[in-house]
């Protein structure tokens, strides 16, 4: 019982929201669903940085009337991966929107979304 | 000075600014881009400047104005200013060279370049790790967006796999930096030092580092990368490779202080394998830019090691790096560059760059300094780094960076060959507008002057380096005067020279003879070349090249000046060689085998220093106990330049196809430098012995089936050239046979055959030169009788075939005389035999060459002929006169050349008395033997012409065939297969062996890496399996397959 | 098969990894020096009470400007790589529904409002410039779908960004100047922690970004919006 | 413990979600189930006192994303998107 904390459910999800991420980012063929795993694999890294900021019984790091001002670092879950995170969803999305973007050109050029039908450049 | 900070405020206030922009004002906007970039360039340029000068010192930027680790700060130290003020130059050059592309792009694009440029830029100044990887994310998508550029299928779907990579790569990245920071609490690198030491924090510290490596594009998960370069545009093709790459490896080398001391040799080592396996890919490419690309992830390859092992190499560190990073950063550049201006990815359409002289030389510079050759910064750099491996004992590693060097130079001289070649009709026209131009001559200038900056902090010899390259530099510069006057001023510069420095070798038998040759060799086969009319562009600067690095190697300071001497002559000769004809595919080998001899050479010197510490190597005076390997890896250097048997298949190709007036340079003159070589370790290191062998007998049997070889693979010639070069071959297996056996006299004879050689195989090859001249051809079966047209070259062949063969009263004989004894002495007969033997075979084809040339029946179509030239006769008989006095008076070369050989060499020595030369077994004058001859040869004679005196003179037509005419008339000439008897006899033995050897070597490595291509699936996903393959296995190699 | 195979052997090597972090990892009790320094500093050196929000806009400030760079540039990536399919669009008229018309005519402001709300108040309650923005952006998508095909002057959105994004830098600098670095917040006063006006140049940094993300994000949904349909 | 259990019941339907993103039969299924597996992480998120983050992710990560997905859809027409 000792390990059934907030965070360790936070970090088992992530790590296997980011395996089933990566494992459907190599397996899957059409590319619209490369890009959809790799939107499962971001969640699943967004929630284990979220989970490592996370002490128990603290509170979010906003100051407000029921935290005071003072002893904060004794009240607050740790900001910073927090401050990463948003960061990293923003940075996510962009990344989501450009892959797309290319998904829809590649469509247009092949009429396909076979992986497999984008090898005109090898060896 | 202006914060570094706002290059990045500076970049992204323009790169927002643009999107104001209307469609119709695009040409301002590339203005605005352009000033941006040229302020970028100012910012980090005058932090350059103020670094070196000291006028300002390193800082550490702050923002928002809390110290690290409570905020992210920006570092400006001199190695962040080198590389922002790359970074932002690149970036200013590219805007200049996509001039054209951006003004029609719409300002999109505009502002993609200059994010990329501040990606690139904060990359290399941050010190925080979750910055960089924000920062990494931004150069990835606008890489995405350059990839974009242009709107194939190709790139599109290259740009997706980048994608695919970057995700996965971006990933383990930030898995990683947020591992480190739940363990050390921190982002700031500058404060992670002991992160490795916390359990657990090691494989922080791996994921982090191994996505920043598969970041650098290392073989063989790299797919993704080389794709890119396939589908790119060549400018962005060139950002990736010159500006990209080097920012990512100093990310590597910022973390360097973080990753535990035990990994670092295991990537050097992973670095490496990507620079010989990529090379070695590289060697399949046709198309030009994914060549470019497996070079460049190469190169990165090489770099990766150098920063991975920095601490391992010292001081020498920024030597090294620097210089593979600048010449990688201007040559890559250039050559993508260039390739956009050809706009072909094929090889056979480069032709084209002949037309622009500048650019074409340029283009040569480019790949000279890929290839590492002097005098460019790589060539020292891969010296100083092979002499710090060796020092550390890192003999695999040499292997490795040897065998990627060789590869390395395999595809970019074919590259190279193909378009001195590439033929005239096939050349589409090449665009060059001014701002396509400007970058690429900026940067071969730089090349240039970095080089300069090189050889100056190297401290050369003045007289023997310095002025030298300067001779040399002074021929590129002047290569547009006529041919004529360049012969001049060559054949007037290489006078003055050996009048400048023959006070220097005065004194120094060894060094007099040898130079000896080199600057006379070097002036006389100059001389024909006033036939030439026209600026004969691009022959005199590689002609001075070749016969200055045979001068470097006769006094060199210290081992380095005489590799630099050997590789620049190798340089200089392949182009000689290049020039001829058809002699695309014999230059390549000359310069495959000459690259394989001078990498054997550097194994050798790497080896010298871990025993002999730093000295050079002529100049050991002895024992080298243990020296077995040393010595036979020079010994092997000297004989592939020596033509040895079955390294010699080089030879009859690149001699023969030359052109014709200089290929008495490359072969006479040239060849000789093997035979310094191979003296030179044979009087330093004395006998040695590899694996019990003792390693002289071994060349001695390997000199004597040289000379029976080579001799027997020139009898079967039909085409005069080559069989003089085969003859080559032949005498060089005398001179090694003589050397091997390690006596007094064996060292005497390989000397005095040396300087004989050089005369009369000069004298032949310029004779040849004559007829050829004359005739346009170089099949004997089409010549005949030329002795009455050209009398005087009949006299000099007649007179070098005597000397060769041996026969009194000529020089020859008393080689021949000397060979007996000393084989007598040293009890080699059955080799002695073989040698003796091959000295009759030579009879044949000399034979052939005087019978079927110069007697029999004159041509119908060679009737009108004339003598050769008078400047292709005036040199050949200023040598008839040398063997004249040679053979009256031998003493005048042999006491001097006996003063050369060391004491310690064992066996008896030669003994003067007067004109009387005496051994034990007897003795032997050249004069009387001189006049004997002589007088019998007038008395014969006199007999001959009294008796003939009524003889009728036949004319060719008297003489009736017998009412039939041969389908080929050819055939009927005495010439045409001559000794098809013996080759059917005999021939199975030579022909084949060695090429059919080298053959299957090439074939094998063609398939092998064919088969490994074969990995580059093109398919995006199985490029992000590699990336998580690799990964995976530097886990467990660096582990051991333990958790860490 | 067999690759896949392959990959969940790769894939278990990497999950032992990351399980080798969850032994390892041990539940921090206090926090480190860094975020303890941020918790309790931050009132007073920055003067914003939503922590976070000082952390994402001064301390690593850097970072953000990274951040509005990086959708800055796949949104015009997307506005590159979309332009160039300009072909006649294929115009149906259909009218769109009177609710969704309606709607938009009542929430339109309404959601630009809330926007605005959430991006003012980042440095006093949770929110900010990045989820105010997207708050706009889904605005802007209740226009896009109540006229898909109307010609929208996405100058303005343009011109909203460029304008944002300049000034973001701008403050920057004066941060650099007035301040004591770049992207300092403090060159403006603090001002009262918890009030509306406080937290030095927070307020306004958030504001232009939030303005810049939501056009941004604007501009990624119209430009997909305007790019034809394949078949 | 009610939190616990809570955030196990969801972690359990943001696992099987992401299984179904990968397994459905059309990408529109897929991508609506990606959504709720961002979702989901955004209430997970205010479970682990992190509600700025929890915005953002409702806002972005799971709103914006799939809508820019459907634009993208809506763009392709075939059978099995």
């Amino acid at each position: 019982m000792e390990y059934l904390t907030l965070q360790n459910i936070g970090l088992v999800t992530g790590f296997l929201l980011i395996l089933i991420g990566l494992y459907g980012a190599l397996t899957q063929k059409n590319i619209l669903r490369i890009i959809v795993a790799f939107t499962i694999f971001d969640a699943g890294l967004n929630l284990v940085i979220v989970a490592l900021s996370y002490i128990k019984g603290r509170v979010a790091p906003i100051i407000d009337q029921t935290t005071g001002i003072t002893n904060l670092s004794e009240k607050f879950v740790d900001p910073v991966p927090q401050a990463l995170v948003l960061t990293s969803i923003v940075i996510g999305v962009g990344v989501t929107g450009v892959m797309l973007t290319f998904a829809l050109r590649m469509f247009k050029t092949r009429q396909s979304l076979d992986i497999n039908d984008f090898k005109e450049t090898k060896w | 000075m202006v914060s570094p900070v706002h290059i990045v405020s500076i970049g992204l206030i323009t790169a927002f600014l643009l999107g104001l922009g209307k469609k119709s004002q695009q040409s301002i906007l590339v203005l605005v881009l352009l000033i941006a970039t040229a302020a970028m360039t100012m910012i980090s340029g005058s932090w350059l400047i103020g670094i070196m000068t000291g006028s300002v010192q390193p800082t550490d930027v702050f923002t928002a104005g809390f110290k690290p680790p409570f905020a992210i700060n920006l570092r400006m130290t001199m190695d962040e200013a080198v590389l922002t003020t790359m970074v932002n130059l690149f970036g200013f050059l590219t805007v200049i060279y996509l001039f054209d592309v951006l003004k029609n792009a719409g300002k999109h694009l505009l502002s993609i370049i200059v994010v990329f440029l501040i990606g690139l830029n904060v990359i290399v100044m941050t010190r925080d790790l979750f910055n960089l990887f924000v920062f990494l994310e931004i150069t990835s998508i606008a890489t995405a967006g350059l990839m974009i550029m242009i709107q194939d299928s190709k790139s599109i779907s290259a740009g997706f796999k980048f994608l695919i990579a970057s995700s996965v790569i971006s990933g383990i990245l930030l898995i990683g930096i947020i591992f480190a920071y739940s363990y050390i609490g921190n982002l700031n690198i500058d404060f992670m030092s002991n992160l490795s030491l916390i359990k657990g924090g090691s494989v922080a510290v791996f994921l982090v580092l191994s996505a920043i490596i598969l970041e650098s594009k290392q073989f063989p998960a790299n797919g993704w990368a080389l794709d890119m370069y396939e589908s790119a545009h060549p400018a962005i093709g060139s950002a990736l490779s010159a500006v990209s790459a080097p920012a990512v490896l100093f990310v590597i080398y910022k973390l360097m202080p973080i990753v535990p001391e035990s990994w670092h040799s295991l990537i050097g080592l992973f670095g490496l394998i990507t620079f010989t396996f990529s090379n070695f890919l590289a060697t399949r490419q046709g198309n030009i830019r994914r060549m470019l690309g497996y070079s460049s992830i190469a190169q990165g390859g090489l770099m990766l090691t150098v920063v991975s092992m920095s601490t391992f190499f010292g001081n020498s560190f920024w030597f090294i790096i620097l210089g593979f990073l600048l010449t990688n950063f201007f040559a890559k550049a250039g050559l993508f560059w260039l390739n956009g201006m050809v706009n072909s990815d094929d090889q056979n359409k480069w032709g084209v760059l002949r037309k622009r002289p500048v650019l074409f030389f340029l283009f040569g510079a480019f790949v000279v300094a890929i290839a590492g050759l002097p005098p460019f910064p790589t060539f020292f750099a891969k010296w100083e780094m092979i002499m710090q491996l060796a020092n550390g004992n890192g003999w695999g590693w040499i292997v490795l960076i040897l065998l990627g060097s060789i590869f390395e130079i395999s595809f970019l001289f074919k590259w190279f060959g193909r378009v001195f070649h590439a033929e005239e009709e096939k050349i589409n026209d090449i665009r060059t507008p001014w701002f396509k131009q400007v970058p690429v001559l900026l940067f071969g200038a730089a090349l240039l002057a970095t080089s300069y900056y090189f050889v100056e902090y190297l401290n050369f010899d003045v007289l023997f380096v310095m002025l030298p390259l300067l001779i040399v530099t002074v021929f590129f510069a002047i290569d547009f005067l006529p041919a004529f006057v360049k012969n001049l001023l060559l054949i007037a510069s290489l006078t003055i020279y050996g009048y400048l420095i023959y006070p220097e070798i005065d004194g120094n038998v060894m060094q007099l003879v040898f130079m000896g040759v080199f600057l006379v060799g070097g002036i006389l086969t100059l001389i024909p070349g006033f036939t030439q009319k026209g600026t004969r562009a691009g022959f005199y600067p590689f002609a001075a090249m070749t016969i200055f690095g045979l001068i470097m190697l006769v006094n060199p300071a210290d081992n380095l000046t005489f590799f630099m001497g050997w590789e620049q002559m190798a340089l200089g000769s392949y182009i000689l060689i290049l020039r001829g004809k058809k002699a695309e595919r014999p230059a390549q080998q000359y310069m495959l085998f000459s690259a394989g001899g001078a990498y054997l050479m550097l194994a050798a010197f790497g080896l010298l220093l871990h025993f002999a510490g730093d000295t050079f190597f002529g100049h050991l005076n002895g024992m080298l106990p243990g020296g077995g390997v040393v010595f036979v890896l020079f010994a092997l250097a000297f004989m592939l330049k020596a033509a040895a048997i079955g390294l010699h298949i080089w030879l009859p190709g690149a001699y023969s196809e030359a052109e014709d007036d200089a290929t008495p340079l490359v072969s006479g003159v040239l060849i000789n430098s093997g035979v310094l070589g191979l003296f030179w370790i044979a009087t330093a290191f004395g006998p040695q012995q590899l694996f019990g062998y003792d390693i002289y007998q071994i060349m001695g049997w390997v000199g004597a089936i040289t000379a029976i070889g080579g001799n027997m693979l020139a009898i079967y010639e039909e085409d005069m050239k080559r069989l003089i070069a085969y003859s080559s071959v032949g005498a060089m297996g005398y001179i090694i046979f003589a050397l091997s056996m390690n006596s007094k006299l064996g060292l005497l004879i390989a000397l005095y055959y040396m300087v004989l050689h050089f005369i009369y195989k000069t004298m032949l090859f310029m004779s040849a030169a004559g007829v050829i001249y004359r005739t346009k051809t170089r099949n004997m079966y089409e010549m005949g009788g030329l002795i009455k047209s050209m009398p005087w070259s009949f006299i000099v062949v007649l007179i070098g075939i005597i000397t060769l063969a041996g026969m009194p009263p000529l020089a020859g004989f008393a080689g021949k005389w000397m060979f007996y004894n000393a084989v007598v002495m040293k009890g080699w007969y059955l080799q002695g035999t073989m040698v003796f033997f091959s000295g009759i075979v030579a009879f044949l084809y000399l034979y052939k060459l005087i019978a079927s040339v110069f007697l029999g029946q004159l041509k119908d179509n060679h009737r009108k002929l004339k003598e050769a030239p008078f400047v292709y006769l005036l040199p050949q008989f200023i040598f008839v006169i040398a063997i004249m006095v040679l053979s009256v008076f031998p003493q005048v070369l042999l006491e001097p050349l006996a003063t050369i050989i060391p004491d310690r060499i064992p066996g008896e020595a030669l003994h003067w008395d007067g004109k009387l030369a005496m051994t034990s077994f007897g003795y032997w004058n050249a004069f009387s033997v001189m006049s004997v001859v002589i007088v019998m040869f007038a008395v014969i004679f006199g007999w001959l012409v009294y008796h003939s005196r009524k003889a009728q003179k036949v004319k060719q037509f008297n003489i009736v065939f017998a009412a039939e005419r041969p389908f080929r008339p050819e055939t009927t000439h005495v010439s045409y297969n001559m000794f098809a008897g013996y080759k059917k006899a005999l021939g199975w033995l030579m022909t084949p062996l060695a090429t059919r050897f080298w053959t299957g070597v090439s074939d094998w490595s063609m398939a092998i890496a064919d088969k490994m291509r074969s990995w580059y699936t093109g398919n995006g996903q199985t490029y992000a399996m590699h990336l998580l393959l690799y990964a995976f296995v530097l886990y467990l190699l660096i582990s051991g397959g333990k958790i860490l | 098969m067999y690759k896949n195979m392959f990959i969940i052997v790769l894939l278990a090597g990497l999950g032992i990894l990351l399980g080798s972090f969850l032994l390892t990892h041990h539940a921090n009790k206090a926090l480190p020096e860094l975020p303890a320094y941020y918790a309790d500093k931050t009132a007073s050196e920055v003067g914003a009470a939503n922590v976070v929000t000082a952390v994402i806009v001064t301390y690593r400030g850097f970072d953000t400007l990274g951040e509005v760079t990086i959708l800055f540039v796949a949104a015009s990536l997307i506005a590159m790589f979309l332009k160039t399919s300009k072909a006649p669009k294929d115009r149906h008229p259909r009218p769109s529904s009177v609710i969704l018309s309606t709607a938009q005519k009542l929430l339109f402001p309404l959601i630009v409002l809330f926007g605005v709300y959430v991006f003012t108040n980042g440095h006093l309650t949770p929110g900010g410039g990045f989820q105010g923005g997207a708050v706009i952006a889904t605005g802007f998508l209740l226009l896009l779908m109540a006229n898909p095909q109307a010609e929208f002057k996405h100058g303005l959105l343009n011109f909203i960004e460029s304008i944002s994004g300049t000034s973001y830098v701008i403050i920057g600098i004066l941060g650099a100047i007035l301040g004591l670095g770049f992207l300092d917040n403090r060159f403006m006063s603090l001002g009262e922690l918890g009030t509306l006006f406080s937290a030095g140049a927070i307020p306004v940094i958030y504001s232009l970004i939030g303005l810049k993300v939501g056009a941004e994000l604007s501009n990624i949904l119209h430009h997909l919006n305007e790019v034809q349909n394949e078949a | 413990m009610v939190v616990i259990i809570l955030t196990i019941v969801l972690g359990l339907v943001m696992i099987s979600m992401a299984v179904t993103a990968l397994t459905a039969q059309r990408v529109r299924a897929a991508v609506l189930a990606s959504g709720i597996v961002s979702l989901i992480a955004s209430i997970i998120y205010l479970l682990l006192a992190a509600p700025d983050v929890a915005m953002t992710e409702a806002a972005i990560g799971s709103g914006l994303t799939t809508i820019i997905f459907f634009y993208v859809l809506n763009k392709i027409r075939r059978s099995d998107v």
